[in-house]
C-alpha cells in the first residue's frame, strides 16, 4: 500500500469517483489551481472547468448553488476552503440542504458533500482555526464524518459522495501534509462505525479528526493502557463501540480540539451515560479547548490546545480516579 | 411586444387560446388564494399564509413561457408561481391544511410548497434563499446537457440580500440560463421599496452585474408575457441570463391576518382598478372572445379552488410517522416517546 | 405588580434603557411600525428614525453595522426579526462580534446585545422554528441568556444593554403574548443565576426559555416532588445551584425545546457528572426534540415537541429509576 | 486632478510637503512589508503574511486625507492601511512576531492587525467582512454627533460577496459618511478579477446601489491622491457615501510563500515598471524636490523598519494568561491545566 499524504488521498478518491460517475463535479475558490492545500491538483486537466469549477468569493452561492444542482440530479462536492467561511453560508447549510427533503415530503434530495477544512493550522488565528462539528451534528438532516487517517479521508470522502444524504466532511488543515497507508481501491467507508485505534483495558479515550494522531502518540506515553476510539464519523457515531468498551474500562476520555464547553464531547458523555446509568462508569472527563478564540502567538495558541502532554496527563488523571 | 408576435394587428387565433389560458391560470391562482386566505382567517388552515392577489400577471406570464423539463425557484409567496408552473392544485390545498395527501406530506406548508415532478423545485421561507438555488439548477442541467432553463422568482425585498449579487454574479459568470423574476410588489413586509433599496433598483444592479434586464408594468398581463417571451427565448439561444423586474402591487396584507394600515386606502383602491385579470378579460373581449367564455374561466377556477377546500377539509391529518421520515437515510432519528 | 406580556414587558425595558443612556439604539427589519411581535411598538415615536431604525432585509449587515457601532462607542440592539434568519448574519456574529475583543488584544469591545425570537410558533415550520442556543453557548466571546418568565425577559434585556460584553438573547416566539408579574423598577437580571421555579426533593428538572411554564405544568401534574430549575442565562449558567439540587435528589432531568442530540442538555449532564462524579447521580435523562426539523401539520409539530405530557412522563420515568 | 489642486502650473509649497509626506508613507508601507515577508520566509515570523507591495499609493492617497478621529476598517492585505491611519509601525511588526507588546498583544497576528487609537478598527481575515463594520461605525459616528467619517479598504475579491450589496446599500440609505475603496489588484487570491466578476466591475455595482463612484489608476499617487480628495469632500459635504476604485497590482504572490506562477513573468515586470513609489518620487523631483532628500526618505524608512524587525526578534513571547484574557468580562474561561 503507497503512504499518501491526506490531501493526495483525497485527491485520488474524488478523481476515482469522478470516473465513475460523470454526474460528481467539485464546486469552490481556486480549484482550478489545484486548492489551497492541493487536494485537487490536476483534477481541473483531467476533467475540465466545467466539472471543477473555479469559483468567485460567493460562499453563500457556493452552498447554495450546490443544492440547486444537487436538486437536479448532479452530485455536487462543494469546496468550503476554509470551515470558517462556511459560516457565510449557514443559511444555505443549516435551513436550505438539511431541510430540503423533510419539508418537501421527501420529493428531494440533497445528494452533495461539504468539505470543510478546518481546526488550528499554524497560527492561523481566530477566524481561521475554529472547529464547529459540535454545531452540525445538531443539524437534523446531516450525516457528518471526521477523518483522523489518510485512508479514512479518502474512504469517507467516496462515501460522502456516494451518500444519498448531505455529508460534511470536516476535514482537519493540519493533517493534509500527515501520512499514512491508503489502499486505493479500498471500498467506501461505512458512517456510524467507529475504529479502534489502540487496544487498552484501563480508559476509554474517544477522539476524531486532527486529535487522532495526537491522542494516539499520547497513549502510547501515557504509561496507562488506553483504549482509543477513532469516531471516523460523528453522526451517526458508534455508540455500541463507544459503551461497548466504557462498559469494560468503566472509565471515559473524550479528547476533541474544538471548545470543550458545548462540543460534541458533551453529547459522548451524557449518551454513554444516558445508556450505562451512571454507575456503570467510574471516572469520566472531557479535554478540548478552553472557550476562548485561538490566539495567533506560537506560545499562546499551544496554551489552547490539547498538547499530548495534556492529553497523556488527562488519561493518566481518568485512569487513577 | 415579444419576438413571437407581431407588433400590432389581430393576433393569430392560436396566439389569442393561449391569452385565454393565461387568463385562466390567473383567475386560478386568484381563486386559490382567496380560499387560502379564508382558510387561514377562519382558523381552518394553520401557520401563515402569503397571498399574491394581483399580481397574478407576474406568475403566469412567465410560466406560460416555460416547459414542464424547465424549473423555478420560488419564495414565500409562492401560491401563484406554482400554479403556473403546473403544480397539482388540490394537493397544494391540502398542504396549506396540513393534511395527508399535501403537496409536501403536510410537512412544509404555505411556505414550503414544492412539486418537483413539473419542475417546481420549492418556495423558500427566506428571503433570496432561492436565487443561489436556482444559479445552481441551471449549473447541473448545462452540466448535465439538458436543454432546460430555471426561472427564479423572488420579492423586491431579496435585492437588497447577499444572495442577490452573489447569485447574480454567478450566472453571468458561467451564462446559465437563468430567468431571474423580481415581483416588485412595492413593499417588503411592512417596508416600502423605495425606503429600503438605494438607487435605480432592480433592473440597474442586474445591468451593473452583467445580467440584462428588462422592467415592466407587472399589472399588464400582455407586457409581462412579451418581456418574458423575448427573454426567455435569448436565454434559450444561449445568450445568458436575464431579469426581468416586474412592478405590481399587493392588494392584500403581507401575510393573511396583516391589515396593512401602512398603506392609504386610496393607493390600494387605485391598484386595484389596474386589475390584471380585468384588464386582461378586457383585452381579450376586444380581440373577440366571447364575454360567456370569459366569464365561465372566471366561474369555474372559483368552483374548482371551493372543490380543493372541500376536500383539505375532509381530509385526514398526515400519519404521525411522517414527522421521524425523509429526515435522512443514514442516522435516521427514532421518533419520540408517545 | 402589573401583569405584562413578554413583548410589552421588553418594550417597556427597552424604552428604559434608551431613555436612560442616549447611546443605545436599535437596528433591525420593521422596527418603525413596532417589529412583527410589538416588542418596539411605539419606540420610533418617541426616540425617532435615527435610534429606531427600521432597515433592509440585510441581516448580514444588520448584525455587521451593530459591531461597527459598538465599536464606535454605542450601545445597538440588534433585532433579528426570527432567530433562524441569524444563520443568514453568522459569520458576523461568531467570527467578528465574539472574537474582536480577544484578536485585537482586547482594544475594542462588542457592547451589543443580539435578540433572537427562536423556537416553535405556530405552525411556522422547517426554517422559521429552530432552536440554535447550544451553537452559541459553544462560542467563545458570547453571553447567552434565555428568559422563561416576562420578569426575566425584561431584566435580562436590561442586563444585557448594560453589559460590557456582546449578549445573546433567546426570546422564544411562543412567549411574545404570555403574560406574567413584572416589576418595572427591577435591577437588571444578574447573569449567570438561575431561578428555582419551583422546590421539590425527588428530582431535578432543568429547564430555560419557552419550556419554563410547560415544565411548570408537568411537574404540577406530575404527581412528583420534581425541583424546577430555570437557568434563565447559559452562557454563563449556574452550575452551582444545578450541582447543590441534583447532588441532594441525585436525579436529573433537563428539559428543551432544541434538538437533543448535541443540545445543550448535554453539557449540563456532561458538567454535572463531571462535578459530582458518575456515582453522585442515580438517573440522568434528556428530553428535547428528535433529530428532526420541525413540521409544519399540527400533529406533526406536536409528535416532536415536548409536550407537558411528555414531560411529566420523563418526570415520573427519572423519579421512579 | 482633484478640487484641492489647480490642474497643471507649480503646486503650492505646503502641497509639495504634503506629496512628500504620502512619498514617505509609500516608502515605509514598503520597507515594512519587505522586512515582514522575509520574517516569514525566515520562519521568524508564524502564520501567514499578505503583502500590499507595489499597491502603496492607494493606503496612503487615501489615509492622507483622513483625519485622526476618522476610522478605517480593512482586510486580510492591511499592514498599509494601517500604516497610512498612522498606526506604530513596531507594535505592528511585534505582532506579526507574536510577541509581547504587539499591536494585539500577540493574539492576532498580521491578519487581524488594528490600532484603535487612531481610529484603525481591524484588518479581517475574512473578505467583505470589514463592510458592514465600516458602515455601521459610520452610523454610531452619525447617531454621538461625530464629525468623523469612515474609510472602508477591500479587495476585488469582496465585491462578489454579500456585504459588498448590503453594506453599499446601507451606507446610501442613511447617507453614512464612508469612502468605500475597491483595491483591485488584479487577483483574489489565484483568480483573475475579470475571471470572477461580471459586469462593468466595482465601480458600476456602487453606481447602480446609488453610492457614486470614481475609477482611478491605483499606481498613480498623485491620481489616488487628488480622487480621494474629492471623493472624502463630499462626503464630508455630507453628500453621503462613496467609492473609489483603484486598480494596481500587487507584486508579490497572494501569501508570502505563493510563489504565483499563475502569471507570466512579463505582466509582473510589466506592473513593477508602473512602481507607484517611483514614479511619484519622479514627480517629485520635476516638481524641484531634492534628490538626496527623495534618497534619505527612501533609507530612513528601511532603516526604520529594520529596527523594527530588530526589535520584534528580540522580544519576549507573551506571557500565557494572555491566551485567556479579553475573551469576554462574564462567563470569561478558566486557564487550562499546564
Ligand atoms: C432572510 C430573511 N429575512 C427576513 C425574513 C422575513 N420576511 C419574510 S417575507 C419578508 C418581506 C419580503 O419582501 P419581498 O421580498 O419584497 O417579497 P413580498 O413579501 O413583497 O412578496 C420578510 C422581511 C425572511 N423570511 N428571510
Ligand atoms: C469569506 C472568505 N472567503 C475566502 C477567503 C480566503 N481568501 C483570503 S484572501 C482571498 C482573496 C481576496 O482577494 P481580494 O479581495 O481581491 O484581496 P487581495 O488578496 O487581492 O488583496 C481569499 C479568497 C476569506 N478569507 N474569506
Ligand atoms: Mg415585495
Ligand atoms: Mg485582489
Amino acid at each position: 500500500m503507497p503512504r499518501l499524504t491526506f490531501a493526495e488521498a483525497t485527491r485520488r478518491a474524488l478523481a476515482a469517483e469522478m470516473r465513475r460517475d460523470p454526474t460528481v463535479w467539485a464546486l469552490g475558490e481556486d480549484l482550478g489551481r489545484g486548492g489551497i492545500f492541493g487536494q485537487y491538483r490536476g483534477l481541473a486537466e483531467e476533467f475540465g472547468p466545467e466539472r471543477i469549477v473555479s469559483t468567485p468569493i460567493s460562499e453563500a452561492c457556493i452552498m447554495g448553488a450546490g443544492l440547486g444542482a444537487a436538486l437536479v440530479g448532479t452530485r455536487p462536492v462543494i469546496e468550503m476552503r476554509i470551515a470558517d467561511f462556511t459560516l457565510c453560508a449557514m443559511d444555505e447549510l443549516v435551513s436550505q440542504i438539511a431541510k430540503v427533503r423533510y419539508m418537501f415530503g421527501g420529493q428531494g434530495r440533497a445528494r452533495l458533500v461539504v468539505r470543510m477544512p478546518g481546526g488550528m493550522w499554524r497560527n492561523s488565528a481566530a477566524q481561521h482555526s475554529q472547529c464547529l462539528e459540535a454545531w452540525l451534528v445538531h443539524v437534523p438532516g446531516l450525516v457528518v464524518a471526521a477523518p483522523g487517517t489518510a485512508q479514512d479521508a479518502a474512504s469517507l470522502l467516496k462515501a460522502a459522495i456516494r451518500c444519498d444524504d448531505p455529508v460534511v466532511l470536516m476535514e482537519s488543515k493540519n493533517l493534509w501534509t500527515a501520512e499514512g497507508e491508503v489502499e486505493e481501491d479500498a471500498p467506501p467507508a461505512e458512517f456510524g462505525r467507529a475504529r479502534i485505534a489502540r487496544q487498552g483495558g484501563e480508559v476509554t479515550v474517544v477522539t476524531w479528526a486532527a486529535s487522532v494522531p495526537v491522542v494516539e502518540a499520547a497513549a502510547e506515553r501515557s504509561g496507562v493502557s488506553a483504549e482509543v476510539i477513532d469516531l471516523r464519523s460523528l453522526w451517526p457515531w458508534d455508540e455500541a463501540a463507544v459503551v461497548a468498551s466504557a462498559a469494560r474500562t468503566r472509565r471515559l476520555l473524550v479528547v476533541h480540539e474544538a471548545v470543550t464547553v458545548g462540543g460534541f464531547g458533551a453529547e459522548v458523555v451524557a449518551r454513554v451515560i444516558e445508556r450505562l446509568g451512571p454507575g456503570g462508569l467510574r471516572a469520566v472527563e472531557r479535554l478540548g479547548a478552553p472557550r476562548a478564540p485561538v490566539p495567533f502567538a506560537p506560545v499562546l495558541e499551544d496554551a489552547v490546545r490539547a498538547t499530548p502532554e495534556r492529553v497523556a496527563e488527562a488519561i493518566r488523571r481518568v485512569a487513577a480516579a | 411586444m415579444g419576438p413571437n408576435r407581431p407588433p400590432g394587428g389581430a393576433p393569430p387565433p392560436n396566439e389569442t387560446a393561449r391569452l385565454v389560458a393565461m387568463l385562466r391560470l390567473m383567475h386560478r391562482i386568484r381563486a386559490f388564494e382567496r380560499e387560502a386566505v379564508a382558510a387561514m382567517r377562519s382558523g381552518e388552515a394553520p401557520g401563515v399564509v402569503h397571498a399574491s392577489i394581483g399580481q397574478e400577471a407576474v406568475a403566469a406570464g412567465v410560466c406560460l413561457h416555460l416547459r414542464r423539463t424547465d424549473r423555478i425557484t420560488s419564495n414565500h409567496r409562492g401560491h401563484g408561481h406554482a400554479l403556473a408552473k403546473g403544480a397539482d392544485a388540490r394537493a397544494m390545498m391540502l398542504e396549506l391544511y396540513g393534511r395527508a395527501g399535501g403537496a409536501c406530506g403536510g410537512k412544509g406548508g404555505s411556505m414550503h410548497i414544492a412539486d418537483f415532478s413539473v419542475g417546481m423545485l420549492g418556495a423558500n421561507g427566506v428571503v433570496g434563499a432561492g436565487i443561489p438555488i436556482a444559479c445552481g439548477a441551471a449549473q447541473g442541467l448545462k452540466l448535465l446537457r439538458q436543454d432546460a432553463i430555471v426561472a427564479c422568482f423572488f420579492g423586491d425585498g431579496a435585492v437588497n440580500r447577499g444572495p442577490f449579487l452573489e447569485g447574480l454574479n454567478w450566472a453571468a459568470l458561467y451564462r446559465l440560463p437563468v430567468l431571474f423574476v423580481c415581483e416588485d410588489n412595492g413593499f417588503a413586509a411592512f417596508t416600502r421599496t423605495a425606503e429600503a433599496t438605494a438607487g435605480a433598483g432592480a433592473a440597474a444592479r442586474a445591468e451593473a452585474i452583467g445580467v440584462p434586464a428588462l422592467s415592466v408594468d407587472g399589472t399588464d398581463a400582455l407586457a409581462v408575457d412579451a418581456a418574458a417571451a423575448e427573454l426567455v427565448a435569448a436565454i434559450r439561444a444561449g445568450g445568458g441570463p436575464r431579469l426581468l423586474h416586474a412592478r405590481c402591487y399587493r392588494w392584500e396584507g403581507h401575510t393573511g391576518t396583516d391589515p396593512a394600515a401602512y398603506r392609504p386606502a386610496e393607493e390600494v383602491a387605485a391598484a386595484r382598478e389596474r386589475d390584471p385579470i380585468r384588464r386582461l378579460a378586457e383585452a381579450l373581449a376586444g380581440r373577440g372572445v366571447d364575454a360567456g367564455e370569459i366569464a365561465a374561466i372566471a366561474a369555474e377556477a372559483e368552483a374548482e379552488m371551493r372543490a380543493h377546500r372541500e376536500a383539505a377539509r375532509a381530509a385526514p391529518p398526515p400519519d404521525l410517522a411522517a414527522a421521524f421520515a425523509d429526515v435522512q437515510d443514514i442516522g435516521a432519528p427514532a421518533p419520540c416517546r408517545a
